[in-house]
């Protein structure tokens, strides 16, 4: 069997939970290179939208930001950030949002706002740039982050994005739409249970239970069903290797 | 552009540079910092490298915006120093998401008290962020309450352009961000552009014309002047310099030596692309893609 | 388009055919007539001929509208006749002003419960239409009142673009109106269109992609399916059938005997432009007038 | 000294009204020949914008509606309305406007919505259009209307766009922007005074107080230095025959 990277790994489990026909807000990095390998193998029709404002962009290389001129050329529409977020995102057009972040909770909010208090900062992070909106308005929002103890606590600095906030009927009371639906680290693919909480569904190749327990920050439930993540195939690490980021960028 | 720095800004403005990743108007922002202006607070969605260089400067006393990061390549290291040290100076922020931003700024173009928005309930950002307010909703469908971000109006907004006539009706295609609502809500607007042009060029095409010249108070004619950023069609992204940024930002004193090169050190725009290796332009000049023309009809 | 609105429209509905004297959706509305379509709410800022003949055919009996009549000519006289005389039948008025309206169409585009804006303080408006309420105004600065109205989001929007790809990506120039906004906030949008290009013609140049196939339902191509109105570039206004249709609606009758020449007479809108002389359309034809091209780089 | 029309003596007025340099919004008609008659003569910056969203409109001829193509071909820019209204309009970009009206009162309150009870109609008139923003966010309106008594009741049936309201202290209490400038009718020219009333300025040759207090239905102020309106020149007339609207649309 080939071997591949965690990486590696991770874009083909995300690319996994896109659908063909899904318009999707997409980030750099991983969540670009997921997608693409999802339009080049089980759905071709996944439309990219980038919170730059370009619509179906249909990049000849790999942006190296998501303002690149490459998501720009050849999109088939190119709107200003007013009209992207009001039009699109929060009219309900976009099916599924990814995020990342520094520190995600049991309900999957996340904090990519500050390590430490708000106003004495250890570390001052970016911030949301279009993840709260992400997080409020599309169905379907895929987390991908290591997997670390300090990156999932019991509770985060800082709720930049909202997940479930505080379970699956607390959102809903709160008028959000969707939510999160998978959180795919380099140990787990994990889901939300009824409550909002969530749960290990399938563990990586060669990650044991006690191995993930000690990189969450509380205890954390496991699926009935625990099985082992389906690791990428011949022709998807082909395609991550020689076309999507054929300088090993984001992959190596 | 000395001239239209000089007469456009004071010291303690709030001053808006702008673009998203793409259209930056480093040359202004350099300027900025060659003519020692204090206390400014810079507002921008992606605050970047020319921010970063701004506040290293010492030119800043506070940034208003929804993600400071090196786009594409990591954080802005001189912002995070004066955030989280105090160095050189201690800089307030006022925080929001993307789409809360340029509602602020949309809502200052249209002399609106207040723009919703289906953003924030669920976070943080009102505790930290006094100017987000949750209004109720007044109709019977819909959320029962709603958050809202007031105007936010610059006292200049310097933006570049592809194109414009002299009169600063001016042309930009590609990746817009939120140009068009900061220039709208400016009191002063600077506009700087790839190439003048005739004003039949503009008049050619008025459903291109984003920004009015009724609306922009200096235009100047600055080509690369969004270098080492890009303008698409004449030029791309110098991604070598995002990436030597990370590096040079390292330390207070490394950053402090690239502005003694390259902004210091340098009389204006004309005198920074004569230091920039030739070569380094030609490789960043895209093959030519000309947009399928309309017909606007003779009537 | 027989098909688009057979499969598009049902009775009872909210439809909204777009433009602002511009791009008006004739041939959508005959259709409409000929399908006999009943208690329509019929939705724009503008209604003019084609409104006032859906009117007389008895399909409404509702318009939500900012200005109705002939522009630049008189008053619709069948809108008229059924808000003053009940003929053919009693109609419901739901008025705003054009920024109103169009508001309500842009916060339905954007799943907003409401839209604020400085209009309706010290007129009458809001004692004749419920739906704008006065909000007070949570903040310091700007107005202590503003009024705000919610969103309207149409069953069926039909607007008409000059060019748009298979998948619907439209690219419309010249006045716009409100016909983008209405696209975003319909559920189901009919687009027609002059004339369906190669999809590589849209995306030589996305800044103009006002529509995006995503939110389009239905692609008709309809070559002068605007026809007495004009598309920019195309063909320019009847105004001789604006004129005329002024004469010809003077009473019930003599509009029914119109529509039933034009509207019922015919079977489709190929029949309808062949009853049209040729000479007229030759008349009507712009010389060309290119807008400059502009260059999108090929990165 | 040459015969001119009322018409032409009301384009004449409403031109004088303009300063160079002034963004209007214009109406098809009056307004319009005024506004060519004021950019050929006193004032060639004058920009035009109309409610259509066309920007610094140059029309090679006479445009039949404020949608002609002739406004948009050549302008220096085309919005949608949504913006035209919001980013030039309510932003208070538009130094004028003008507008007309089936009755006004004297505090220039317009009524073009309905003669008769709302609900119940005598005669149902096209409504606002842009009419009700226009009078409320521009510095200075001009209204242009026949003199009848008929055009000026005591009361009027609807306030479509809000002219001083109770008066100009009331106005701006409301916060409202500017406030009606000038009345220009067929007879005279009349303004309003400190509190927001209309007086009589100037009366057009041959009109009598009589006449003007007869066509108005209260009792009307007549201005103390009350003079006789300046008639078109013969250069103005010139342009309007020749020029602006050779085939007498709208001055025959």
């Amino acid at each position: 069997m080939t071997e591949y990277t965690d990486t590696e790994l991770m874009i083909s489990r995300a690319a996994q939970e896109l659908q063909d026909g899904d318009t999707t807000l997409v980030g750099v990095g991983i969540p670009n290179l997921a997608c693409n390998l999802a339009k080049r193998t089980h759905a071709p029709d996944l439309e990219l939208i980038y919170e730059s404002g370009t619509i179906d962009s249909n990049p000849s290389k790999l942006p190296l930001s998501i303002g690149d001129p490459v998501l720009a050329t050849g999109a088939r529409s190119i709107v200003p950030m007013i009209q992207g977020f009001g039009y699109y995102l929060q009219s309900g057009r976009i099916d599924v949002g990814f995020l990342g972040g520094a520190q995600i909770d049991r309900h999957g909010n996340i904090n990519s706002t500050v390590i430490g208090d708000y106003d004495d900062p250890n570390v001052r992070l970016p911030g949301s740039g279009g993840a709260c909106e992400i997080a409020s308005n599309t169905d379907r929002t895929i987390i991908i982050t290591p997997h670390s103890s300090r990156r999932f606590p019991d509770e985060v600095d800082f709720v930049t994005s909202p997940g479930y906030v505080g379970g699956r009927d607390n959102r809903e009371q709160l008028g959000l739409r969707g939510g999160p639906e998978a959180v795919i680290t380099d140990k787990a693919v994990m889901r939300f249970d009824d409550g909002g909480e969530l749960y290990v569904e399938s563990l990586h190749p060669g990650v044991t239970r006690d191995v993930v327990q000690n990189a969450t920050g509380w205890e954390l439930q496991f699926g009935s069903d625990l099985v082992e993540t389906v690791p990428p195939t011949e022709q998807e690490l082909d395609l991550i290797r020689n076309e999507l980021d054929p300088d090993g960028v984001y992959t190596e | 552009m000395e001239c239209a720095i000089s007469a456009a800004v004071d010291d303690g403005q709030r001053l808006y540079l702008g673009g998203f990743t793409h259209l930056i108007p480093f040359a202004a922002g350099h300027e900025i910092i060659r003519q020692e202006y204090r206390d400014l607070d810079l507002v921008r969605a992606t605050p970047d490298l020319i921010y970063d260089q701004m506040i290293a400067a010492g030119c800043a006393s506070k940034v208003t915006f929804s993600w400071a990061g090196n786009p594409g390549v990591g954080s802005l290291r001189a912002f995070r120093r004066a955030v989280e040290d105090g160095i050189p100076n201690e800089i307030a922020i006022e925080e929001y998401s993307h789409f809360g931003l340029v509602s602020r700024l949309a809502a200052g173009a249209q002399d609106l008290p207040f723009l919703p928005l289906r953003t924030y309930i669920g976070s943080d950002y009102p505790d930290h962020t006094d100017a987000i307010r949750i209004l109720e909703n007044p109709y019977d469908d819909g959320p029962d309450e709603i958050p809202v971000v007031p105007p936010l109006n610059p006292d200049v907004a310097i933006v570049r352009a592809q194109r414009a006539d002299e009169e600063g009706s001016a042309q930009l295609w590609g990746i817009l961000g939120e140009i068009v609502e900061a220039a709208f809500a400016a009191d002063t607007v600077v506009l700087s552009v790839e190439e003048i042009v005739d004003k039949r060029v503009i008049r050619s095409d008025p459903n291109r014309t984003l920004i009015s010249g009724t609306a922009v108070d200096y235009v100047v004619e600055e080509p690369y002047g969004s270098h080492p950023s890009y303008a698409q069609g004449y030029y791309d992204r110098d991604n070598e310099a995002y990436l030597e940024w990370d590096r040079q930002s390292e330390t207070h004193e490394s950053t402090t030596e690239w502005l003694d090169e390259w902004v210091y050190g340098v009389d204006d725009r004309a005198e920074y692309l004569e230091k920039v290796a030739t070569d380094r332009f030609l490789d960043l000049q895209p093959q030519t893609s000309y947009a399928t023309p309309i017909d606007m009809g003779d009537y």
